[in-house]
C-alpha cells in the first residue's frame, strides 16, 4: 500500500467511524465505542507508520473546487516534519483518551453520540494537521469548532453546558473571522493559499511590510480564538462543562493545539514580519501571565487546569512570536500535550471518584484513597510546573532562554507566569490530595477502574520524559533548530527560583487549610473580563440588534412599506368621496371637467 | 330688419331660456321654455331654415312641451320646495358657467371668419323643404334608417318602462 | 346685419343657460329642460353655420339634416327620459335629485 | 358581403324576436335569449366571410367603413352581446322580483331583445366615419341603455342608476352635439376622414374654434369610456343597473367609445398642430383616470361597484394605449386589451350574477367562503380577478404587457410609473375578492347551483382568458 | 415531447386531475416524484463538454414580437431545476394531513412548483417572468388559508409587494426589449446574449436599476425585504419551503441570466449601490435576526440575510463569485427548505415557536434535533455543507474584485463578519429550542415521523454531497461562463 493511501485512510477513517456510529449503532453502546476506538487505533498505527517512514510529500488528492485555470481549491495532504510529529501526537493522545472514555462515560447519557463526536473531532484535527493549504485548514478548523460544540454541549440539558458550547463556537468564529480575512488577504497579495508557496512568498511583501503584518495578524486571530488567547480566552474555562475526557483531548493535542500548530505552519512567513511577531509575542505573554493570575483563585478543579492551559498556550504563542524557530512552540506543545492530557485524566478520575464533585474545597485527603491517580497527578503537575527532570521544564526552559535572547520584556513577563504555575498547581495538589476530607463525597472516594487508570499511567511516562533530549531530537530534528541559545547562567537560575518560589509560596499558604485564605476578587472574577464580554454582548450587540430590529419594524416596514400602502389607501379613500352620489354634484364636476379640458386643449404648449 | 329680428328674438330666447331654469314653478318653467323654443324657431326662419323652424315649433314647442306639461301635471309637481340654497354649489356652478362663456367668447372673437357679414343666398335658392328632403333621403339614408331603429327601440323602452303592469 | 359671431354668442349663452340649469336645479324635470335648451343651442349654431357657410350661394343642408336628426333624437330622449322620471316618481314619490343619492362613494 | 348587412341583420333579428315575443304564447322566455344568441352567432360567423365596405361613391360610403378596426370591433360587440343575452335567463328571478308583472315572464322578453338594438347601434358606431352617423348610432345605443339600466323599475337602485345615467348621458350628448356643430362650422364637414384635408385648408385663426369642437367631442367620448373627470356615472350606474346591463355597459359601450376616439385620433394624426395637443390631453386623462379608478376602488366593499371603478381603471390603461398611438403596435395592443377585458369582465359579471342571486346581494362579503360552496364559481372568479389584476398566463396580463410596451416605446414614463403604482393597488382590490372566496368561512354551507348555460359561459370565458393569455397572436394579427 | 415541457406540465396535469377528483396527496406526490426523477435524469444527461443550451424546443407565440415559448436548459438551469424538484417533492411529502379542501392545498403547491420549473427552464424572458408570477395567487391562498400567526397581514403584504415589484420588473424588461434596435427586438435569451457578446447592444443603465429593484425585491434585497420574514413565518410549511427555497432564487437567476451578460457596465457603475444594499442584507438584517424572539422569524430573516452573500457573489462580477453565488443558491434553497420543514414540525408538535416557551426538547425529539442541527449548521455555513463552499467562493470572488475599490473590501469584511452573526442567531435558536432543561409540558412530545424525517433527509443529502464535492454543481454552473 502506498504511503499516500495510508495517509488518506488515516485521515478519513475517523469520519467513517463517526458516520457509522451516527447512522448505524446509535443503540449499541459497545459497538459504538468499539468502532471509535478501532478507528483511532488505525489512525494511530497509520500515523506512526508515516512518521517512521519519514517521508516529506505533498499527496495530491483531488480538487475540491476547480474553476478551470482561474481558481482551484485542492484537497491535498502535506506530509512534512511538522505535520508528521503533530500527527503522532494527536493520534497517540487521542487513543489514550478514547480508551479512557469507555470508563468515564460508562454511566452517562448519549454514549454513542459522544463517541461519534470524538471521532469527528479527531478527523477534523487530523485534517488541520495534514492540510496543504490554508482553505483546507480553515475547513477543518471550522469542523474542529463544531465538534467541540457537540462535545462541550454533550450534557445539553444543563443550561451551563448549552451556553458554554454556544459560547465556544461563537468565540471561535470571531477568531475565524480574522483567519478567513487573513487567508483572503494572503491570497489576493500572493495569489496562493497553498502553505509551501505561501511560506516562501516573503519577497512579494518587501514593498508592503504593513500588508504582511496585517495578513499575519489576521491569521493569528484564528490562533487567538482557537488557542484561547487573550482576549478571546473566555470560552475555554467555560468549556469545562463538557465531559472531562473531552477537556483532556481539547486541551492537550487537539483544538487549542491547532492554533499553535497554525502559527508553526505559517512560521516561515510570519517570522519575516517583525511587527506581527511583536503582537503575537505580547498576546502570548499576556495570556500566559494573566491566566496564571486567574488560576490561583479558581475553585473548580477543571477550571484551574483550564486556566493553566491558557497560560501554557500563552507560552507557546509567545514562543512563536519570538521568531526563533517553528520547533520552539511545537516542542512545548508536544510536552504540554502529554502532561496536560494526563492532568485532565487524573482530574476526571478524581471527579468520578468524587461523584462529580468538582469544587476542590470539597475534596481533601484523596492521596490515600486514589493512589494511582495521585501518582499520575504528581507527574503531570510537576511537569506542568516546570520541575527539573520533568518534560515541561525542558520546553519551558528553552522558551525562557530564547525570550531572554530575543525579547527581554517578554522574558520578565513570562518569568512571572513561571512562578504562578507551580503556585496554583501546588495549591491544587495540596487542597485535593492532602489534608482531611472536607465532604461526604471525599470520604467515600474510591480509585477509578482500570480502563481509566491504565491510560493515565501510560501517559505519565511521556509526561515525565517527553522533554528529554533524546525524545526531542527524535521528534524535532527536522522541524527546526532547538539549540539552547547562549545565555548567562543566571537566567536559568531566575527560572528555577521562580519555580521554587511558586511551590514554596503555595506550601506556605495552603498547607492544612479548610478554605481559601487568599481572597482576591479581581483574580477570582477573572479580571471581570467575562462580565465585560457579557455586557458587550448583552448591551452593545443586543442593543444594536434591537435598534436594527426597531428600525426594520417601524421605519422600513412601518413608514416606508406600510406607510406608502396606507398613503395610497388614504388617497383612494379620499378620492371616492368625490363620488358624492348627487347628480348635481356630478353635473358640476362634469362642467368643471369640460372647462378644464377646453382650457387644456386651447392652451397646452 | 334682420338685425332687429336677431336682437329681438335672441333676447327673447335667452330671456325665456333663463326664466325656464330660474322659475320655481315647473309649469311656469315649461311655459317659458315653450316661448324660448318658439322664438328660437323664429331665429331659424330668419336664417332661411324654414323647414327646421317649422319642425322646431311642431316637435319642440308642440309635442315635447306638451309632453313636459303632461308629465308635470301627471306627477302633480308643485312649486319646488324652497330648500336651502346651496351657496357653494351655486357659486361653483356660476363660476363654471362664467368660465365657459368667457372661453367661448374668446374663441368666437378670435376668428375673423365669424365677423363676416351675412352672405347673400344664390338667386336660384332651391326650395328648402325639397333640398332637405333630397339630402335626407338620398345622402343620409343610412342615419335615417338608424333613427328609425332608434325610435322603435325607444318606443319599446317607453312601453316597458311606463306600463303599470307588464303582460 | 348680425354677424355669425352674434348668432354663435347667442347660442353659446343659451347653451350656458342650459348647462346652468343642469348644474343648479334640483328638480329632474327642470334639469331635463336644461338639457333640451342645450340641444337647441347647438341647433341654433348649426343653422347659423349653415346659413353663413354658403357653398356656391347654397346653404349647407347637411347641417339642417343634422338639426333634424337632433330634434328627432331629442324627442326620443325626452320620451324615454320622461318615462324614466315617471317610473322614478312612482317608486319614490320624488323627482328631487337630493333624494336619489343612495348610490355613492 | 356588404358590411351594412351585418347591422341590419342584427336589427332584423331584433324585430323578428319582438314579433315572436308578441305572438308566441310562452311564459318561459328563455328561448328568446337562445334564439337571439344563436342568430347573433350566425351573424358572427357571417362576419368572417369576406367583407367589403359600401361601394365607393354610394351614399353609405360617406358613413360606414369596413376597415380592420370596424371588423374587429363588430365581432367583439357580437360576442359581447351573445354572452349578455345568455346571461339573461339567469337573471330572470331578479326581473320577476322587481317588475310589476301580471304573469310570469312578463318583461323578460324585452329585456332580452333590447340589447340587440344596442348592439346594432354600437356596431354602426364602430364602423361609422361620420359624426352624424356616430351621433345617431350612439343615441340609438345610449337611449336603449337608459331603458335597460332602469329596467328594474321597482328597484330603487336601478331607478337611481337609470336617472343618473339619463341626466349625465344627455348632458354628454349635448356636448357632443355642440362639438359636432363647431367642427362642422369651422371645417364644413362632419366626415372624420375628410377632416384632415379640411383642416389643412383652414387659416391659422380658425384653429381655436376647431380645437373647441374637438375638446367638446373629447368630453363626450371621455364620458362614454368613463375617463376622469367624466366617470362619475360609472360606479353608480354599474352598481344600480341590472347585472347583465352593467356587464354590457362596461364592455360593449366602452369599446364603441374607444373606437370613435381612435378614429378621431387616427384622422387627426396627420394634423400636427391638433394632434400633439390631443395626445398631451389624453396622456393627462390617462394618468388621472388610472389614479382615480384604481385608488378609489381600494376601499370598495360592493363588488358590482368595485367592477365599476375597475372599469374606470381599465379605461385608464386603455387611454395609456391611446396616448401611444404613435406606435404601430398601439391599436393591436388596445384591441388585445379589449379582448382580454371582454373575457375577464364578463366572466366576473356572470359569476357575480349567480352568486348575488344565491346569496341575496352583491357585496364582496357575500362571496365569503365561495370556494367551499362552489369551487367552480370561485375558481372562475379567481381567474377573472387574476386576469383583471394582470397575472401572467391570463389575458389581462398580455393586455397590460402590450399597453405598457407601447407606452414605454412612446416614452410615456410618467404614465408607466403611475401604471406601476396602480397595478399594485389593483392587486389589492382584486385580491380582496379572492380573499373573501378562499380565506373566509361561508355563512352557510349549502352548495350553490349553477345552471348549464352559466357553466358553458364560464367555460368559454375562462378558456378565452387562458387562450388569449397564452397565445395572443391571432388577436394581435387581426388588428395589425 | 420536450422533456422540459413535460417537467412543467406534469404538476399542472396533476392539479387538473385533482380538480376532477383524484386523490390529492397521492397524485401530487406521484407527479412530484416523476418530476424529481426526470430532472435528475436531465441533470445527468446534460452534455458538459458541449455546454450551452440543450434540450431546446420552441413554440411560436408572438414571433414578430420576439416572444416564443422556447424551452432549454444549461447547467445553471438544470441545477435550479434539480433544486426545484427536490424541494417540491420534499415539501409535498412533508405536508401534514389537511382536513378541509385538501385538493386546493395540493393544487396551490403544484402551481408554485410548475411556475418555478417553468421559470428555470425557459429561454424567453417574457415567459421567464410569466412563469414566476404563477406562484403569486397560490401563495396568497396558501398563506391566507392554512398559515399561522398573523397570516392575513403577511399574505397581503407579500402579495401586493411582490405584485408591485414584478411590475417594476416587467417595465424594466420591456424597456430592455425596446432598447434593442427595432427589427431585431427579441425576448430570447440566446439572441440577447449573442447581441451582448457581439458588443452591439448597450442598454441604458437606468434599465438595470429597474431590473435590480424588480429582481431584488423578489430576492428580498435590502431595503426591499420586509415582505419576506412575515410571509415565511406565517406560511404553511410546504409553502414556506417552496417559496424561500426555490421561488426566491428566481430573482437571482434572473440577475445572472439577464443583468450579468447585458449590463456589465451598468453593474460596474452601480456596484457601490449594490454593495451598500447587500451590506444592509448581511449586517443589518443579520442583527435584526439576532433580535428575533421566535424560531420562524429567525429563519425567515436569516434567509433574507443570506441573500446578501449571493448578491455579493454577483456584485463581484468575477467568475469565482458567480460560481459561488450559483452554488449558494442551490445550497441555500435546500438548507432553508429543510429549516422551514423542521420548523413546521416543531410548530405542529408544540404549537409555539417562541424561544421563551421552548427549550430542551432535543431530549425527547433527538432525531428532530439532530436534523435541525444539520440544517442550522448548513445555514451557519459549516464546511461539509454546500453553503460553505458557496460562501467561500463568494468571498474569494469578492476579494478578487476588491482591488477595484474600498467598498468591496468593506463588503468582504462585513460578509465574513456575517458568518459570525449567523452563528450567533442560529446557535441561539438551536440552544433555545433544543437545549437546556426541558419544561414538563414538553416531556410527552413525540419525535419526528418517518415521513418528515426522510423528506428532510432528502434535502440534506444533496446538500452534503454538494458540500463534500461541490464540483459537480460547479461544472454545471460553469457552462454559463464561456462568454
Amino acid at each position: 500500500m502506498q504511503l499516500s493511501t495510508i495517509a488518506w485512510i488515516t485521515l478519513v477513517i475517523p469520519l467513517i467511524a463517526a458516520a457509522l456510529i451516527l447512522l448505524v449503532t446509535r443503540a449499541n453502546k459497545p459497538l459504538a465505542a468499539g468502532l471509535a476506538i478501532l478507528s483511532v487505533l488505525i489512525a494511530f498505527i497509520g500515523s506512526w507508520f508515516i512518521f517512521w517512514h519519514g517521508v516529506n510529500a505533498d499527496y495530491l488528492g483531488f480538487d475540491w473546487i476547480n474553476l478551470g485555470k482561474t481558481f482551484s481549491i485542492p484537497f491535498s495532504l502535506l506530509i512534512d516534519p511538522l505535520s508528521r510529529t503533530m500527527f503522532v501526537v494527536v493520534t497517540t493522545v487521542a487513543l489514550l483518551v478514547f480508551i479512557y472514555s469507555i470508563g468515564y462515560m460508562r454511566d452517562e447519557e448519549g454514549y454513542s453520540r459522544y463517541f461519534a463526536g470524538l471521532a469527528l473531532f479527531l478527523f477534523s484535527m487530523l485534517g488541520i494537521v495534514l492540510a496543504n493549504n490554508l482553505v483546507m485548514m480553515y475547513i477543518f478548523w471550522e469542523l474542529v469548532g463544531v465538534s467541540s460544540y457537540i462535545l462541550i454541549g454533550h450534557f445539553y440539558t444543563k443550561d451551563s453546558a448549552a451556553d458554554a458550547a454556544k459560547q465556544a463556537f461563537i468565540v471561535n468564529r470571531v477568531g475565524d473571522f480574522g483567519f478567513l480575512l487573513g487567508i483572503l488577504l494572503f491570497w489576493i497579495s500572493t495569489g496562493t493559499f497553498l502553505i509551501s508557496p505561501l511560506n516562501s512568498s516573503a519577497g512579494l511583501f518587501v514593498e508592503h511590510p504593513g500588508l504582511l503584518a496585517l495578513a499575519c495578524v489576521l491569521i493569528f486571530c484564528g490562533t487567538v480564538g482557537k488557542s484561547s488567547q487573550f482576549p478571546l480566552h473566555v470560552w475555554l474555562p467555560n468549556s469545562m462543562e463538557g465531559p472531562t475526557p473531552v477537556s483532556s483531548l481539547l486541551h492537550a493535542a487537539t483544538m487549542v493545539a491547532a492554533g499553535v500548530f497554525l502559527l508553526a505552519r505559517i512560521f516561515p512567513i510570519l517570522s519575516t514580519s517583525p511587527q506581527a511577531c511583536e503582537i503575537v509575542a505580547w498576546i502570548g505573554a499576556i495570556s500566559a501571565t494573566g491566566a496564571g493570575f486567574i488560576a490561583i483563585q479558581q475553585d473548580d478543579i477543571k477550571r484551574i487546569l483550564a486556566y493553566s492551559t491558557i497560560s501554557q498556550l500563552g507560552y507557546m504563542v509567545a514562543a512563536a512570536g519570538l521568531a526563533v524557530s517553528a520547533a520552539l512552540p511545537m516542542f512545548h506543545l508536544f510536552t504540554h500535550a502529554f502532561f496536560k492530557c494526563l492532568l485532565f485524566l487524573t482530574a476526571g478520575s478524581v471527579i468520578v471518584g468524587m461523584h462529580h464533585e468538582q469544587n476542590i474545597w470539597k475534596m481533601g485527603g484523596l492521596m490515600k484513597k486514589m493512589p494511582f491517580t495521585f501518582l499520575a497527578y504528581c507527574c503531570g503537575m510537576l511537569a506542568l510546573s516546570g520541575c527539573p527532570f520533568f518534560s515541561g521544564h525542558y520546553s519551558k526552559d528553552l522558551i525562557m532562554a530564547c525570550s531572554w535572547e530575543h525579547h527581554r520584556a517578554i522574558f520578565w513577563v513570562l518569568v512571572i507566569g513561571a512562578a504562578l504555575t507551580p503556585f496554583y498547581m501546588t495549591r491544587q495538589a495540596l487542597v485535593v490530595f492532602f489534608g482531611k476530607p472536607r465532604s461526604e463525597h471525599s470520604e467515600k472516594a474510591h480509585e477509578s477502574p482500570w480502563v481509566m487508570v491504565v491510560p493515565m499511567l501510560l501517559l505519565a511516562v511521556p509526561a515525565v520524559c517527553a522533554g528529554y533530549p533524546v525524545v526531542k531530537n527524535f521528534f524535532f530534528k527536522d522541524i527546526g533548530s532547538l539549540a539552547e541559545p547562549e545565555i548567562p547562567p543566571y537566567v536559568d537560575q531566575v527560572f528555577l527560583a521562580a519555580f521554587l518560589l511558586g511551590i514554596l509560596g503555595a506550601f506556605a499558604i495552603y498547607r492544612n487549610v479548610a478554605k481559601d485564605p487568599l481572597r482576591i476578587p479581581f483574580f477570582a472574577q477573572r479580571f471581570y473580563l467575562d462580565d465585560l464580554y457579557d455586557w458587550i454582548v448583552r448591551v452593545i450587540q443586543g442593543g444594536f440588534a434591537r435598534i436594527c430590529s426597531f428600525v426594520d419594524r417601524w421605519f422600513i416596514d412601518g413608514i416606508l412599506v406600510r406607510g406608502s400602502a396606507t398613503l395610497v389607501w388614504s388617497i383612494g379613500f379620499a378620492l371616492r368621496f368625490l363620488q358624492l352620489g348627487n347628480i348635481q354634484a356630478y353635473a358640476f364636476f362634469f362642467g368643471a371637467g369640460v372647462i378644464g379640458l377646453i382650457y387644456l386643449i386651447l392652451n397646452v404648449r | 330688419m334682420l338685425l332687429a329680428s336677431y336682437w329681438f328674438f335672441s333676447t327673447l330666447t335667452i330671456a325665456f331660456g333663463a326664466t325656464a331654469i330660474l322659475l320655481r314653478n315647473p309649469v311656469s318653467c315649461a311655459m317659458s321654455l315653450a316661448v324660448c323654443f318658439i322664438s328660437l324657431a323664429a331665429l331659424f326662419i330668419s336664417l332661411d331654415a324654414t323647414l327646421i323652424g317649422i319642425m322646431q315649433i311642431l316637435v319642440y314647442a308642440g309635442a315635447v312641451m306638451v309632453l313636459f306639461l303632461f308629465i308635470i301635471m301627471l306627477l302633480d309637481l308643485r312649486m319646488e320646495k324652497s330648500r336651502r340654497l346651496n351657496f357653494g354649489a351655486t357659486l361653483g356652478g356660476g363660476l363654471v358657467i362664467a368660465a365657459f362663456l368667457s372661453m367661448l367668447t374668446k374663441v368666437i372673437l378670435s376668428d375673423p371668419e365669424f365677423a363676416k357679414p351675412l352672405p347673400p343666398l344664390a338667386a336660384s335658392a332651391p326650395d328648402n323643404v325639397r333640398m332637405i328632403g333630397m339630402t335626407l333621403f338620398h345622402s343620409y339614408a343610412l342615419p335615417f334608417e338608424a333613427i328609425g331603429v332608434l325610435l322603435l327601440s325607444a318606443t319599446v323602452g317607453v312601453i316597458v318602462l311606463s306600463r303599470r303592469t307588464l303582460r | 346685419m348680425p354677424t355669425l359671431a352674434n348668432y354663435l354668442l347667442a347660442s353659446g349663452i343659451l347653451f350656458a343657460i342650459g348647462l346652468g340649469g343642469v348644474m343648479l336645479r334640483r328638480s329632474i324635470i327642470i334639469i331635463f329642460m336644461g338639457l333640451e335648451i342645450m340641444l337647441n343651442a347647438a341647433n341654433l349654431s348649426l343653422i347659423a353655420f349653415s346659413r353663413y357657410g354658403l357653398v356656391d350661394g347654397h346653404q349647407i343642408f347637411d347641417a339642417q339634416v343634422l338639426v333634424f336628426f337632433i330634434i328627432t333624437v331629442a324627442a326620443a330622449e325626452v320620451a324615454v327620459g320622461l318615462a324614466i322620471i315617471v317610473s322614478l316618481y312612482r317608486a319614490r314619490q320624488t323627482t328631487h335629485v337630493e333624494d336619489i343619492d343612495t348610490l355613492k362613494f | 358581403m356588404n358590411t351594412i348587412f351585418l347591422e341590419f341583420a342584427v336589427v332584423g333579428l331584433g324585430i323578428v324576436l319582438l314579433l315572436a315575443e308578441a305572438f308566441v304564447d310562452r311564459t318561459n322566455k328563455d328561448y328568446l335569449a337562445y334564439l337571439g344568441s344563436a342568430g347573433l352567432f350566425v351573424i358572427l360567423l357571417l362576419s368572417f366571410l369576406p367583407i367589403q365596405g359600401p361601394a365607393p361613391g354610394s351614399s353609405d360610403a360617406a358613413f360606414i367603413t369596413s376597415d380592420i378596426l370596424s371588423v374587429f370591433f363588430t365581432r367583439f360587440l357580437l360576442i359581447t352581446t351573445i354572452i349578455v343575452l345568455l346571461m339573461a335567463p339567469g337573471f330572470k328571478p331578479v326581473l320577476a322580483r322587481y317588475l310589476p308583472a301580471e304573469r310570469e315572464g312578463a318583461g323578460v322578453g324585452e329585456f332580452t331583445i333590447l340589447p340587440l338594438f344596442v348592439c346594432a347601434g354600437l356596431m354602426w358606431m364602430v364602423s361609422s366615419i361620420d359624426f352624424i352617423m356616430i351621433f345617431v348610432a350612439l343615441e340609438l345605443a345610449t337611449i336603449t341603455l337608459y331603458v335597460l339600466s332602469t329596467y328594474l323599475r321597482q328597484n330603487n337602485a336601478s331607478l337611481e342608476a337609470g336617472t343618473k345615467f339619463l341626466i349625465l348621458g344627455a348632458l354628454s350628448t349635448g356636448f357632443f352635439v355642440y362639438g359636432i356643430t363647431w367642427i362642422f362650422g369651422v371645417t364644413g364637414t362632419t366626415n372624420i376622414t375628410a377632416l384632415p384635408h379640411a383642416i389643412s385648408l383652414l387659416p391659422e385663426s380658425s384653429i381655436l374654434p376647431l380645437l373647441l369642437g374637438i375638446a367638446l367631442i373629447l368630453v363626450s367620448l371621455s364620458f362614454k369610456i368613463g375617463a376622469f373627470p367624466f366617470q362619475f356615472w360609472v360606479p353608480d350606474v354599474y352598481q344600480g343597473a341590472p347585472t347583465p346591463v352593467s356587464a354590457y355597459l362596461s364592455v360593449a359601450s366602452k369599446a364603441a367609445g374607444f373606437v370613435v376616439l381612435l378614429r378621431l385620433l387616427l384622422a387627426l394624426e396627420t394634423v400636427p398642430v391638433v394632434a400633439h395637443k390631443l395626445y398631451a390631453v389624453i396622456t393627462l386623462l390617462a394618468g388621472v383616470t388610472l389614479i382615480f379608478g384604481n385608488l378609489a376602488a381600494i376601499p370598495q366593499t360592493n363588488l358590482k361597484r368595485l367592477l365599476g371603478y375597475s372599469s374606470v381603471a381599465h379605461a385608464g390603461y386603455l387611454l395609456m394605449g391611446v396616448a401611444s398611438l404613435g406606435s404601430l403596435m398601439a391599436i393591436p395592443a388596445i384591441g388585445l386589451y379589449f379582448a382580454a377585458y371582454l373575457a375577464m369582465t364578463l366572466l366576473s359579471f356572470v359569476v357575480l350574477m349567480v352568486v348575488a342571486e344565491a346569496t341575496g346581494g352583491d357585496e364582496i362579503s357575500r362571496f365569503n367562503g365561495l370556494s367551499q360552496r362552489s369551487p367552480l364559481l370561485a375558481g372562475a372568479m379567481l381567474l377573472a380577478m387574476a386576469s383583471l389584476a394582470g397575472i401572467p398566463f391570463t389575458a389581462g396580463f398580455v393586455g397590460k404587457f402590450m399597453i405598457f410596451e407601447v407606452a414605454l416605446k412612446q416614452g410615456h414614463f410618467g404614465l408607466v410609473a403611475i401604471g406601476c403604482v396602480t397595478v399594485a393597488a389593483g392587486f389589492y382590490y382584486y385580491f380582496k375578492v379572492a380573499r373573501a372566496m378562499y380565506w373566509q368561512q361561508p355563512t352557510e354551507e349549502t352548495a350553490i347551483p349553477v345552471s348549464m348555460t352559466v357553466r358553458i359561459l364560464i367555460a368559454v370565458l375562462g378558456a378565452g382568458i387562458l387562450a388569449i393569455g397564452i397565445y395572443p397572436g391571432p388577436i394581435l394579427a387581426a388588428l395589425r | 415531447m420536450s422533456p422540459l415541457l413535460l417537467l412543467i406540465l406534469l404538476p399542472l396535469a396533476a392539479s387538473l386531475l385533482i380538480m376532477v377528483g383524484a386523490n390529492p396527496r397521492r397524485t401530487a406526490l406521484g407527479a412530484a416524484l416523476l418530476n424529481l426523477v426526470l430532472s435528475v435524469l436531465l441533470f445527468a444527461r446534460y452534455d458538459l463538454h458541449a455546454g450551452g443550451w440543450q434540450f431546446v424546443s420552441e413554440w411560436h407565440v408572438l414571433p414578430n414580437l420576439g416572444i416564443n415559448l422556447s424551452l432549454g436548459a444549461d447547467g445553471l438551469s438544470l441545477t435550479m431545476l434539480l433544486l426545484s424538484t427536490l424541494v417540491t417533492f420534499s415539501a409535498l411529502w412533508i405536508a401534514p394531513r389537511i382536513e378541509k379542501r385538501e385538493g386546493l392545498y395540493y393544487i396551490c403547491l403544484l402551481f408554485i412548483s410548475a411556475g418555478v420549473i417553468g421559470a428555470f427552464s425557459t429561454l424567453d424572458v417574457f415567459f421567464l417572468y410569466s412563469f414566476h408570477e404563477l406562484a403569486l395567487i397560490p401563495t396568497f391562498i396558501l398563506i391566507g388559508v392554512w398559515g399561522s400567526g398573523d397570516r392575513q397581514a403577511a399574505a397581503w403584504k407579500a402579495t401586493i409587494y411582490l405584485g408591485a415589484a414584478s411590475f417594476v420588473l416587467l417595465v424594466g424588461l420591456i424597456a430592455l426589449y425596446l432598447s434593442l434596435p427595432s427589427g431585431i427586438r427579441t425576448f430570447d435569451l440566446r439572441q440577447l446574449d449573442q447581441l451582448a457578446a457581439a458588443g452591439t447592444f448597450h442598454p441604458a443603465s437606468w434599465i438595470y436599476l429597474l431590473l435590480l429593484v424588480g429582481f431584488g425585491t423578489l430576492v428580498s434585497l435590502f431595503p426591499f425585504h420586509s415582505w419576506a420574514p412575515p410571509a415565511y413565518a406565517c406560511a404553511p410549511t410546504p409553502a414556506a419551503m417552496l417559496h424561500s427555497g426555490v421561488l426566491k432564487k428566481f430573482g437571482l437567476y434572473g440577475l445572472i441570466r439577464i443583468c450579468l451578460p447585458l449590463f456589465p457596465e451598468a453593474m460596474q457603475q452601480f456596484s457601490l449601490l449594490l454593495v451598500l444594499m447587500l451590506i444592509g442584507n448581511i449586517l443589518y438584517i443579520g442583527y435584526v435576526t439576532v433580535a428575533q424572539k421566535r424560531l420562524d422569524w429567525t429563519i425567515g430573516y436569516s434567509s433574507v440575510m443570506h441573500m446578501g452573500y449571493i448578491f455579493l457573489g454577483l456584485a463581484s462580477l468575477t467568475v469565482i463569485g458567480v460560481h459561488g453565488a450559483a452554488l449558494l443558491m442551490f445550497a441555500h434553497g435546500l438548507s432553508v427548505a429543510a429549516a422551514f420543514a423542521l420548523c413546521g414540525e416543531i410548530r405542529r408538535r408544540t404549537g409555539t415557536l417562541d424561544y421563551s416557551e421552548l427549550g430542551g426538547i432535543g431530549k425527547v425529539t433527538p432525531v428532530l434535533g439532530l436534523l435541525f442541527g444539520f440544517a442550522a449548521m448548513a445555514s451557519v455555513g459549516l464546511p461539509g455543507f454546500a453553503n460553505f463552499a458557496g460562501e467561500i467562493l463568494v468571498f474569494f470572488g469578492a476579494t478578487f474584485s476588491s482591488i477595484y475599490g474600498p467598498a468591496m473590501i468593506l463588503a468582504v469584511i462585513v460578509g465574513v463578519w456575517g458568518v459570525v452573526v449567523s452563528a450567533i442567531y442560529m446557535l441561539r435558536a438551536y440552544r433555545s429550542v433544543f437545549w437546556g432543561p426541558i419544561a414538563a409540558r414538553w416531556e410527552t412530545l413525540t419525535d419526528i415521523t418517518p415521513t418528515a424525517k426522510w423528506s428532510v433527509i432528502l434535502l440534506l443529502v444533496p446538500l452534503m454531497i454538494a458540500g463534500f464535492y461541490p464540483q459537480f454543481i460547479l461544472n454545471m454552473v460553469g457552462t454559463i461562463i464561456p462568454r
